[in-house]
């Protein structure tokens, strides 16, 4: 295993470099989440492993870790360069940051205007930020607990079908039709519009059906792309830890490093 | 605004290109050796049916395979709508006359062009069979004797019948499917949702 | 003594049933949509050509298929001789211009029939990409570019020059072979080395 | 994870039985190899595991396992039924049985004798078993020290144009083309031609060519196959622990089973 | 790791024969348990690994095992020869036979006949056999939902006064204390009463108070055990598998081993 | 698993990134080692795992791992921030630095140069640097082959008894008696004597004999300590890296955090 | 009925004979360096306190220590019954001046006899300090500095004040135990209960 | 300069400071329950022998303890002299006429202070044995029956006299060694020296 790594490297080191002197300049420290963590079924990704007694995951994704963690008290301001490991040993690498104990709809604002400068200074002008509420969602799953499997698969397909083919009242289905259907600068969910509002830059979209569903989320949710690549830039969203008001995204180092390739 | 479809060569194409006609998109076939053509803003593609998912991961706006090709590829595309063409099922198949349930089928041999669709059949099952991953023709296999049972695709019945074959297990329903790259869905959101309402509706 | 034989359908099944014939074994093509066929004692199979080998290791006597897929599919069969046609090359390819060492190609994403040969040949240089695997067609993934360069078979060129690829590194030599199952070299021992000496002198 | 077991089991249970029978009757004691061994590269298949401190190999193949031990002083005769994994979590199940500190042509004519009586006990006749010398083939090897990899590559597969195309002497290449050619009742091979006599059964040939090389074997080498079957019933030879000579032979009670369906 | 396995496992060799014998004259085949078992909370001992996807276990205590393959239909009477491993890497080797599907009180009756025909065909005459009921203790449990842990952990150390300090009824205090101080040939459970009757053996009795409590066991537990040795030399019980009445008990060949010695 | 990570967190984030301004202000940029190696008997501490199929090591040392990535062509200045796991899962954080393809006695005076300003840097003066030479100590024991492993030990535990009980010439036991007790501002090393020269500073020593040996450093190495600390703060040496000339060093992080504390 | 006892040597020794005679067991010291002694159908071993649970596990029929070395040892014994005598506490001590709730001990040296259950008491914090093993004059250890704060038992209290130490927080409490073979309870049934019986009414 | 010395209180005690005399450190032993001293810029620590390379490792300048402690807790300091006394051996040993070579005890419970060193020896001959780890009075295990072998010190052979046991083999030899803090080797180097050199002056 023989390679020449110090080109790909230098473009990453560049990269973070830029990254986290701006997360230093607004206040973030940085974070050096361990390589092993007990496992959880709470856990997202990272590799499964085991030294005979206990179960463990490698590089699990940080933000499901940090809440497994559990113990924010003051605010904190952070941000991690971090390896995720996948089950197939395939690794990407993730530099997120995460506003712990923050406050509503402030703590969403500065994470997005914050992603928007943090790309402005890697000179990547060409994305969109679309925000969607996790919580709509929720409470249309909880009037159909009975079919709650079958709405998230039609969800993560984006497939209406599959909906209208189940034993639900029509209100509902056309409920979910409309949140698919979705997207746009004025909802009629008031916290998204505020949050345009106040960030205010043609960039950012509500889109309310093409979000991933990730379990720890509660409320707003964010992802970053760009039209000239398949993959996400970044995605983030709104959580708690330790019952504290939490919000961060974290960026697809692999994906930025593509695009400045 | 330029749209890239990811059509299927073979046996889905011809109801493909008529259907898409029906919600306003003419296709056209490209010229003689080449695998690419384009007509009126869109560019269509004309890969192997197997690998039309793996375009629109990759890049393709939109794509139309069969159902069983996304169950078996698990590539991260939106399918929004079933089509309302190419409908079949995949089903466990035997040599005639051979007729056992899949419990029973420990140590078996199963040719297939779906090897994880059938190793998720059987670990469902807890039975432990050795799998024949084929590229096609899989009836042969089963009659050649050199698989005990095959997963397979059915249509008409027409090629079991000549292979002296019968189903055992019917595992799903299939058909024709829409699908759509994740990002595709976000940048041309108005463009996706209007075909998508078209094709709803002549369903 | 019954010998069955599976032979590639596709591109090489014109040269092999010409080069059979030269060694005394005559082919009769099955009827119609017929995989199977018999003359003087041979059964013949037509199974898809990437598929021969998984006959030949489940008890099909011999078969005869490209080097390259005896290379992918590791199956357990002996491969006494090469066959003299079916020669081209399996090489790594990019877009016109585009020209760059394997070692530079971290992160890349390479699209191929050959997944294990292709991964493989980077492992060795300790180089991790992301490999598409795809069924046929694969020019197009480097043309359409889902695909930053493809691991693909090369014959005379020609569909590199029609679709603005070049070459950037010759992986291996590739040509026809004969496979024979590791039993049937033991009980039909006398047929299959007098088989092999004709081979040998005809080359 | 819900299956019927206990046909399949019923089944190997008896054929297992019928063997074991025979085995004690003969004088064979049952050794049962544990599950998990330390790593070494003598040791053959096997699936990998780690507890963070050391290397081990789930199941390896029992022969090897008994090399590594290594410590026999006195003649044992002794069989075993063991699963037996390979890297993907694939599991065979073989019978094996072994003489230990034994005599030259004496072991490998019992190991044989007593194939046959298994088989036949099993109501399995139409079966051959063929013998070869890995030592004939060492010699050459030794003459071709430069070329030994393509060497046993072309022996793996057969292929003899593989060794035409080396640059080696005509009259080694004319040796190693006698050697893969070679199939009958006599050769040149004292050994060899003295335990088909001394057996006497028709089903028994000398097959220098076809039969797997695996490098604890010493000399004489043998496989079991059925013209039925397109996978060996089973294998053996002859090699050396702690410099005694030994000689056994594993059936695959998979195929076995396979056979008796 | 070079050592003298042969002694030790001729012993263990001829021991296991000689059950065998006798178990496959009582109409019990072999069943063999495979190395490697998907991880569930269910299946008790096991080491435990993962292969970066999926976690598993080694080597789970067989019963447990059985209970999750769950597919019994019709009634299986089978015995087998494994080795358990802990998280530790230690082994032990177990013989446990079972009737799958059996018949209340029938198949308890079976087991310790059994049990005792398999040690005095091994020539071990001193020995008990203690009998219990989980169903009594469960019923007190379930009075004392609140402290069940409490409860448990006292039975676990046989600590009475831990159960004293418990805020519970005087009364289940009192029926707790009767549990703990049973031993003898009769109690007011006739379950019990029934199998010693039937049986007829002075050396088992009824305690209800020193069997270890093993979550899969339903009604009648029961261990066997010799003054002259610390350890158990077998435990079982009865229990339910796909809903179907079994019961089965497991020797410890180490134990039994040391007995020989 | 709950704890309070920020503070931790916030003092190491402190110390590392005073130091990464001043490595980047020197013209080294960051490298970031993969979680995951493939095993390979050159790399050292790392905890060891598999997937069944290939052993692997997590968290290696990074100079060791670099070495056997193999590929510099260029010079190259990189730092990394890493953990190390050792087999029990205990970590360290460590912050390494290393000049590849650079020049000899230049590479080591940059490397002790930047190890004092980025100590000076974090407010911390009350340590020592000791510099040696593995070259010698290579020489004397190729002069006792035979003896090696036990030079090695007795060096390992700095005990000159072991060295003078071996069957050795005088003349080597007094050369080696010598390197073990010098230790001063000049040697008769020349590239020492002018490394201390050319660096002035009065907290270098030479010291021939309390160097640890780690068996891929070629010729010059150092260790950093604190008086009133009983751990090294770092060390580090001299090796080729694809036969290019390397030097570099690795903080101890958790020491250095220890120091501030 | 033969029954042998395992005794603590030291501290707890004399409290547990005069208990011991209370309940009509006569203990008998042993000769000079004899660690063994017998009388009226008891045998007396005399091993290191810490070892007392090992001998019961292992074949003595009773033994008596303090629950802080069961709690450590983590043997299969029965533990019937606390004794009234031998109480005391464990705590978590540091320097005087120093206190520090265990939750900020990150990165600690703790030096102690009971690794394992200061193993479990800061596990169950996810707080991940390194733990020095001594075996005995735990306070030493402090005092000198070699750990940041040691876990150990703490009776009057006086040991701490003379090495300038303070209590951080109590662990758990602490007294003498009855132990019990699991199979002595088995055989000798009666005999055990009735010590039990005898030794609950004293209390 | 100051300098800290651990010290073995117990049976190597009065050798220890005999011998610091004649290398010119007078030891003064601490008073009544202290564990603490100082003399002449000494400080003398008095942790339990087993502990010493504990206190060493961990900051403490200097130690004198046997040599079985440092193989056992297998610390990080410098042992750079063996001292001329503490002599002893290292043994296995069992009850008297019941000799057997170690290969044989598979599955035998061995008892012992030295855990590490026992499972070294016994892994080196791939003979599988249970550990008892005792914290002293060893020799009690193998009298009682609770282990079938121990791992102990063997001095004059008394004890073992004295217990009806017998050695079987030795281990290694053992003796009083010096033990050096690593980083005082560096900061007090001439000190360090010149004490190596006065103690080998004397041997």
């Amino acid at each position: 295993m023989k390679k020449d790594i110090f080109a790909e490297s230098k473009t990453l080191s560049n990269i973070v470099n830029k990254m986290r002197n701006i997360l230093i300049q607004n206040g973030y420290y940085e974070l050096f989440p361990p390589s092993v963590a007990q496992y959880s079924e709470n856990l997202k990704k990272g590799m499964k492993f085991s030294d005979g007694k206990n179960f463990y995951l490698l590089k699990p994704d940080v933000t499901s870790w940090l809440i497994e963690m559990d113990k924010v008290e003051e605010k904190q301001k952070i941000f991690y360069v971090s390896e995720v490991l996948n089950e197939n040993l395939n690794s990407t690498w993730q530099l997120g940051f995460e506003i712990l104990n923050g406050e509503h709809l402030k703590a969403e604002e500065e994470i997005i205007r914050l992603t928007i400068e943090l790309l402005k200074n890697l000179e990547i002008s060409n994305f969109f930020v679309d925000v969607s509420s996790i919580k709509v969602w929720k409470n249309v799953l909880n009037k159909v607990e009975r079919y709650k499997q079958e709405v998230l698969k039609a969800i993560e397909v984006r497939n209406f079908g599959l909906i209208e083919a189940l034993e639900i009242d029509q209100e509902i289905k056309n409920e979910i039709g409309e949140l698919f259907n979705f997207r746009g600068k004025q909802s009629n969910i008031n916290s998204l519009n505020t949050l345009l509002k106040s960030i205010n830059d043609e960039r950012i979209f509500i889109d309310l059906g093409t979000i991933k569903y990730m379990d720890y989320y509660e409320d707003i949710v964010f992802e970053v792309y760009a039209p000239d690549n398949g993959h996400l830039l970044g995605n983030g969203g709104q959580y708690r830890i330790n019952d504290k008001y939490a919000c961060g995204l974290a960026f697809n180092l692999d994906v930025i490093k593509e695009m400045k390739r | 605004m330029k749209i890239s479809i990811a059509l299927p060569s073979g046996r889905l194409l011809k109801d493909t290109k008529y259907f898409l006609e029906n919600v306003g998109i003419k296709v056209k076939e490209p010229d003689s050796r080449e695998l690419i053509s384009s007509l009126n803003g869109y560019t269509f593609y004309f890969p192997r049916v197997f690998d039309v998912p793996v375009y629109v991961e990759n890049g393709v706006d939109l794509g139309i395979c069969g159902s069983d090709i996304v169950l078996e590829r698990k590539n991260e595309v939106y399918v929004p709508v079933d089509l309302p063409f190419g409908k079949c099922r995949m089903s466990l198949i035997v040599p005639k006359g051979k007729k056992i349930t899949p419990e029973k089928m420990e140590g078996f041999k199963i040719a297939t062009k779906y090897p994880e669709i059938t190793q998720d059949f059987f670990l469902e099952r807890g039975v432990k069979v050795k799998i024949l991953k084929l590229n096609g023709a899989v009836e042969l296999a089963a009659k050649v004797g050199i698989a005990d049972a095959i997963v397979d695709i059915v249509d008409t019945g027409n090629t079991l019948r000549a292979n002296d074959l019968e189903e055992v297990y019917k595992i799903i329903d299939i058909s024709a499917v829409l699908l759509v790259n994740r990002i595709t869905q976000k940048t041309k959101f108005d463009f996706v949702n209007d075909l998508i309402t078209k094709i709803r509706k002549i369903k």
